[in-house]
């Protein structure tokens, strides 16, 4: 099956071992998960009340750690309840639609493998050659978009059912803003692809391995781009309008409780997680780093790639503990008028570079006018949609007198 | 209605028979170097409208006083026939710094003035609350409907005659739904 | 092993298309829909168009049918519709003469042009020879299909503007209160608002 | 009114509309009906919205009847007497000396201002002068208090507008100078401590340290809540354009304090109008431009260092004295006179079992609240109890200004709007 | 057993962490660990009425912290909370409203009634207050003045979280049927008709 990829584990012959080692790698990738979205949850309680000059939760467990396995035993053993007005099948589907997607992205992730000399992150495990992710399909990338536009049904699904007005509010909006927001993703994603000439996440991080990150070789304007509309994709602040707590109460989960509410919190957290390593593989070269210790080589891209998740989780807690929300019509500018064209204008650009590559044109000139036409490009954009703003504004000055 | 609109019209001979001084065309007191105006309830308006003009630009206040345990309150201009229920109105004066206050005597059983929202919009929900709180009717309000109270409510309970006491949880199926 | 996944795909594809025309709430026929796109989407993989599976989940899935939910949900015609009503009389036993006509026209077509259904998977097909499936994709498309593409393209573009020019609709207070460019100044900001008097 | 100041305080008439108003003036049944007529509203694809009273950014109980067309505020009428009290009626059964007690919980943001009012309210029905040092006690406890209640409201404009870490820190400061009011009155809030003829305490030892501390504090955190606000752009996008309101409106709803403010118009009663000693102190008075929400905010701030400015000039003037009237009709005896003087001990009993007699008349005075015109009207018939005594709420008042300022906003303009106006419900229902 | 452990003492942080598992964590009967985790993860429902609220915003915040037992994370939705303190006076208007929300609330919820007002009227013995909230929902812990400083409403907390976890509050709870048995007459509102109120407990 070409779905499983490039796992050099698989081109042999498939023996009980190999069976065994994928099982134990989905395993582990399961159970991974399920304990750093517990500490992620204690990590962000714990930082945003070092921010704001608090303990943070410090009485259940040694410095609170067991807060989020509090929270979850109580969760389970709450009351459950099915609205009247609700659509029972669907308000009992919405949860897993939500949190499926979020553990099958990590399965994509390479968390870890030798990068170095074209090795390819090839590792031997048990006699059996191997890459240290769940599965490496030829269209990773692509995997993981399919799977985040998944995720937005929970949601949207969630807050539909419920019957009632605040979560159907936060419903619409979350569709609005995920779609809005997922073709700038995929558009910052698309320079990576031609830098690296690949779909598939391992040959990315392979195309990584000698510091030429692809955060500096597409020129970090695809990155700024990618963790911004990864913010609004995750729903965290400043663009958690679907929860918007003082707007819709609880946007989309408003009458959610006891377990799929638990469901809905876990899947959030997670998605950050994954959010975050899915930007370590994309621009920060995954698990690739110096070898420190050439006695335990196998160690340190692990340690490498959970470093680079950790200063992402920090930024998203950060970004919570400091901005506020932005209004549901700045968000879709922001959207629509400035990300899309901006990593639009840059993929051409990038385009532009390779071809001038190709055929050996002066680097420098295509830059030159790549940038020349972006400006002029942006400055139309602008221009017209400052004409559009003072239009209506007139308009709507007429209408009220 | 009747009995009030006699009443108005004895205001109104006993104020044309009044010889104190009067500013704005009505009476005029003082009390504790505060100006304060009487006007009858038909007069008000006129009255106001000329404050109005003279720099009076904002309603700070309008309230209601019941006095009937009262009655025999010695700080009206003489001549004045004392109500049992009062509004109060107060203006100020953003120019010269001063403030003016008006005391109508409304009537005593079904007491009726009339609206200021013409003059003062901002007066719209101190006059709720008045009627919400003394029973004064404002005629001419936009909305003349309880404010602080449940809108089932019955009875005004800063009118004297109303018990101060417990009154245990009232509990109706329509209010405060979602 | 393929013939299995084929048969179980088979099962979703067929009863999410039937739940599509059953379904009397119009947000569950949209989730039908999703679950025989994912069907399909799996039965791509199948053949070896692992690319095209992807691309049907992100377009169709992730962004045309949450768009058909959007609208539903937006419009409020999300309530179950009475469909013992015949808006055209004798419009059922029609559509099944006309549908399976249809259908068997197709059939007889594809059996006498392939000469039966092959079961070839893509990765030996004429697309896939050499290199990866997405290269060969992107090859035809904009290589030898160019033109089509780009006309397809236009058509698109003109299709979106004409939804605009007639959904768009001027009516009632439009956005928050006119924003005037001053207010962007620098003189709003604290420092300069203390006004001594 | 001259032709040229209208036109400076540009045009009412929106204010003045009852139909087609942005007040919506519908009753609760009317509203429920409007809420279960579906029909109704695939017409015109307008819903009535209900938030509150129990909604995250009502500030307390809140109730706000919107009529939306998607996510736009069409009309709205704020819904209140969720938080009646009837303190009025209470307030006639209570002495004057018992009054403050009751005024000091309606605007629990900032207890002093009411207790202020109320006390000269009865201190000029009394015909009586407090002591110098009271009146300058009693400048620096209100201008204290007007600190820690425009640090409330940044605490909680930020959290309106999503930014959590501004709530926490808000509060922070407030704390300390909660700190100094618990030293000073025996409580965190309500205090009880602006009593009719002059407070109910001298200041503690150490006063002046304690306040020096806190002028070293607060600024540099002022400024790190401009770094954190308003600077910030998402901040200012939020806020700059929203809620706008010109002069003339807001004179016609007879909105007070920094709503009044922030259209430009400069009207603080402790400059204008001046009571206590605030004649005698240098202060500014902040105002906007716009009238918008940003304007309402950057007001506030400004009116902490203000306050600051004033109550550094109060620890240099503050005179020596008593603390209250030396008038044995109002103020009780000292503790210890009572063990000794028999006249003494039925003064004091006099005083706490039947109260002072305050002759009749009426009387209205105001005072300027962090919100606006705190007023308070007293009816004596001559008794020890008031006759009737009224409250004038700024908030009360001010919050007619929502639905205004709402008109034609997102459902988040009108977080940011209601933040804005600062409504204290407990002094909006009383 | 109401303590608030030593923040800076790391020595008493493991075992501070599961007070009350005294055996060992892994055999500890499910019980006692649905009991802790209720105790430690207990979400107040945002519900703020007057003086009160500011302070118990007040405990939220950076001096007091309540998220050190866990509790900073103030529900907006009713659903998702698993304590209501009422905090401030309930007015007759605010009742129905105050009692809509505690149905809302799913089982297991405790409630505290926070200051004078909330738990007897208060100073407000008047038309307007009702007098004591216990008459609208069953009340678990209250946590006297006027209002309560963040330090009393900690100790009313914590009292409830140890009554949580000896399990004190599930059997009264049993009596009284979860606040089901207070019944009410849903006549029609005016003054002159007061409602009965009957509380039945079956014992």
């Amino acid at each position: 099956m070409m779905i499983l990829g490039t796992d050099p584990l698989l081109s042999g012959n498939v023996d009980l071992t190999v069976v065994l080692i994928v099982l134990m790698k989905v395993g582990i990738a399961f159970a991974f998960l399920l304990v750093a979205v517990m500490l992620m949850i204690w990590f962000e309680r714990k930082l945003i009340s070092d921010m704001q000059n608090r303990i943070g939760p410090s009485v259940a467990g040694p410095w609170g750690i067991l807060q989020t396995l509090a929270d979850g035993i109580k969760l389970f053993f709450k009351e459950d309840l099915i609205p009247e007005r609700s659509d029972r099948f669907v308000f009992k589907l919405a949860p897993y639609l939500s949190l499926i997607p979020a553990f099958l992205v990590f399965a994509i992730v390479p968390i870890g493998g030798d990068f170095r000399n074209d090795n390819g992150g090839v590792v031997t495990w048990f006699g059996h050659e191997t890459l240290v992710q769940v599965a490496d399909p030829p269209i990773g990338v692509l995997f993981f978009l399919a799977t985040s536009s998944i995720a937005v049904y929970g949601v949207m699904l969630a807050g539909w059912s419920s019957g009632s007005k605040y979560p159907l509010l936060g419903a619409v909006r979350s569709s609005a803003q995920m779609i809005s927001y997922e073709a700038a993703l995929g558009l910052s994603i698309a320079t990576v692809f031609l830098m690296s000439g690949t779909l598939s996440t391992n040959g990315i991080v392979s195309e990584q391995s000698t510091w030429n990150w692809n955060l500096v070789t597409t020129g970090v304007v695809p990155f700024i781009i990618f963790v911004i509309a990864g913010t609004a994709e995750l729903n965290r602040p400043p663009f958690d309008l679907v929860e918007a707590e003082q707007e819709l109460v609880g946007g989309f989960h408003t009458e959610y409780s006891a377990l799929r509410f638990a469901l809905f919190f876990l899947a959030e957290f997670m998605n950050v997680i994954t959010m975050s390593a899915i930007a370590v593989t994309l621009f920060l070269g995954g698990p690739n780093g110096p070898i420190l210790i050439e006695a335990i080589p196998w160690i340190w891209p692990p340690i490498w790639f959970f470093l680079k998740v950790g200063v992402f989780l920090f930024v998203f807690v950060w970004l919570r503990a400091t901005l506020p929300r932005l209004r549901y019509d700045q968000l879709m500018d922001l959207g629509w008028k400035i990300l899309i064209p901006a990593s639009l204008g840059w993929f051409l650009l990038i385009a532009a570079l390779n071809i001038a590559n190709d055929q050996g044109w002066q680097s420098w000139i295509v830059i030159l006018v790549g940038l020349t036409v972006i400006s002029v490009g942006a400055l139309a954009l602008m221009a017209a949609v400052r004409k559009a703003k003072i239009q209506r504004a007139s308009q709507a000055f007429e209408e009220a007198n | 209605m009747t009995e009030t609109e006699e009443s108005n019209e004895e205001v109104e001979e006993k104020t044309e028979e009044y010889s104190g001084p009067t500013s704005y065309g009505v009476p005029v007191t003082e009390s504790h170097d505060q100006v304060v105006l009487h006007p009858a309830p038909t007069q008000l308006l006129e009255t106001v409208t000329l404050l109005k003009e003279d720099g009076f630009c904002m309603a700070i206040d309008v309230t209601a006083v019941d006095y009937l345990t009262h009655p025999g309150r010695k700080d009206l201009p003489a001549g004045l026939n004392p109500e049992r229920f009062e509004v109060v109105v107060s203006l100020i004066n953003h120019d010269q710094g001063k403030r003016v206050r008006l005391r109508v005597q409304a009537g005593t059983d079904n007491p009726t003035v009339p609206s200021l929202f013409d003059l003062f919009p901002g007066t719209e929900a101190m006059e709720r609350e008045a009627w919400d709180l003394f029973g004064v009717v404002f005629e001419g309000h936009p909305d003349h409907s309880r404010i602080l109270l449940p809108d089932n409510w019955e009875g005004h309970p800063l009118r004297k005659d109303h018990e101060v006491g417990r009154i245990p949880v009232q509990f109706s199926p329509e209010v405060g739904r979602h | 092993m393929e013939l299995a996944v084929f048969i179980i795909c088979s099962a979703i594809v067929l009863s999410g298309a039937l739940g599509v025309l059953i379904a009397n709430n119009p947000v569950h026929a949209a989730l039908f829909l999703v679950e025989t796109l994912f069907g399909i989407a799996v039965l791509f993989i199948l053949l070896d168009a692992t690319f095209l599976a992807a691309v049907q989940v992100v377009v169709y899935a992730g962004a045309i049918v949450i768009l058909f939910l959007f609208v539903i949900m937006l419009l409020g015609v999300d309530r179950a519709e009475d469909l013992g009503i015949e808006p055209i009389s004798g419009q059922r036993p029609l559509t099944i003469v006309i549908g399976s006509s249809i259908l068997g026209l197709i059939l007889t077509t594809l059996l006498i042009s392939v000469s039966g259904p092959t079961g070839t998977s893509s990765s030996v097909s004429e697309v896939s020879l050499g290199g990866t499936n997405t290269k060969n994709l992107g090859g035809t498309l904009f290589h030898d299909h160019l033109f089509a593409v780009e006309l397809t393209a236009l058509l698109l573009t003109v299709a979106i503007v004409g939804a605009i020019t007639l959904a768009r609709r001027l009516k009632g207070p439009l956005q928050p209160l006119p924003v005037l460019e001053t207010i962007n100044d620098e003189e709003s900001l604290p420092e300069d608002n203390e006004d001594v008097e | 009114m001259t032709n040229g100041k209208e036109l400076l305080l540009g045009e009412p008439e929106r204010v003045f509309r009852r139909e087609e108003s942005p007040v919506l003036r519908l009753n609760e049944e009317e509203a429920n009906a409007a809420i279960d007529d579906t029909d109704a509203l695939d017409d015109d694809h307008r819903m009535i919205l209900n938030m509150g009273p129990s909604h995250p950014s009502t500030h307390g109980v809140l109730r706000l009847m919107l009529e939306m067309e998607g996510e736009t505020i069409l009309r709205s009428k704020p819904v209140i007497g969720y938080l009646h009290t009837g303190m009025e009626k209470t307030a006639e059964g209570l002495s004057y000396l018992q009054g403050a007690t009751n005024v000091t919980r309606m605007d629990y943001a900032a207890p002093l201002f009411s207790e202020l009012a109320f006390s000269l309210t009865v201190e000029k029905l009394l015909n009586i002068d407090v002591p110098p040092r009271a009146t300058w006690i009693r400048m620096l406890m209100c201008e204290l208090n007007r600190v820690s209640s425009h640090l409330l409201f940044q605490a909680t404009n930020g959290m309106d507008l999503g930014a959590v870490s501004m709530m926490i820190y808000g509060w922070r400061e407030r704390e300390e100078v909660l700190r100094f009011f618990e030293k000073v009155t025996g409580l965190r809030m309500n205090h009880n401590y602006i009593r009719p003829g002059g407070v109910a305490a001298d200041l503690p030892d150490g006063w002046r340290e304690d306040v020096k501390k806190l002028l070293e504090i607060i600024p540099p955190r002022l400024e790190e809540y401009d770094i954190l606000q308003t600077g910030q752009p998402i901040f200012r996008e939020r806020l700059q354009g929203v809620g706008v309101m010109n002069p003339a409106e807001a004179l016609a709803l007879s909105a007070t304090g920094p709503i009044l403010r922030s259209t430009g118009y400069a009207w603080d009663l402790r400059r204008h109008m001046p009571y206590l000693a605030y004649d005698e102190v240098d202060f500014d008075v902040v105002v906007g431009t716009y009238g918008d929400c940003f304007d309402r905010f950057a007001i506030r701030l400004n009116e902490i260092r203000e306050s600051l400015k004033i109550i550094e000039q109060i620890l240099e003037l503050m005179p020596e004295g008593d603390y209250r009237i030396q008038n044995k009709k109002v103020t009780p005896p000292p503790r210890a006179r009572i063990d000794e003087s028999m006249e003494a001990l039925i003064h004091h009993f006099k005083i706490f079992t039947e109260g002072f007699h305050v002759p009749e008349g009426e009387v209205y005075v105001a005072v300027e609240s962090p919100r606006g015109e705190l007023g308070c009207y007293i009816v004596s018939d001559g008794g020890p109890n008031p006759y009737r005594m009224h409250i004038r709420g700024p908030s009360f008042v001010n919050l007619q200004t929502l639905p205004h300022l709402m008109e034609g906003g997102l459902i988040a303009d009108g977080v940011a709007v209601i933040s804005s106006v600062d409504p204290i419900m407990g002094e909006v229902d009383r | 057993m109401a303590r608030i452990p030593l923040l800076g003492d790391t020595n008493n942080i493991a075992s501070d962490g599961l007070e009350g598992l005294e055996h060992n964590f892994v055999t500890a009967r499910i019980e006692d660990l649905v009991k802790w985790s209720r105790a430690r993860s207990c979400w107040p429902a945002t519900f703020g009425l007057a003086c009160c609220a500011i302070e118990m915003m007040a405990t939220g915040a950076a001096h007091y912290d309540l998220a050190r037992y866990g509790m900073e994370v103030f529900r907006a939705s009713p659903r998702q909370a698993d304590l209501m303190i009422v905090a401030g006076r309930v007015s007759q208007k605010m009742a129905p409203i105050l009692r809509q929300i505690y149905d809302q609330m799913m089982e297991p919820k405790w409630v505290i009634s926070m200051g004078v007002c909330a738990s007897s009227g208060g100073m407000f013995n008047n038309y307007a207050i009702v007098q004591g909230v216990d008459q609208i929902v069953p009340v678990d812990v209250y946590a006297p003045g006027c209002p309560p400083g963040p330090e009393t409403l900690m100790h009313s907390i914590l009292t409830l979280h140890d009554n949580i976890q000896s399990g004190e509050l599930t059997r009264r709870r049993e009596l009284n049927q979860g606040g089901a048995a207070i019944d009410l007459d849903l006549s029609p509102m005016s003054a002159e008709t007061p409602v009965e109120i009957v509380e039945k407990t079956t014992s």
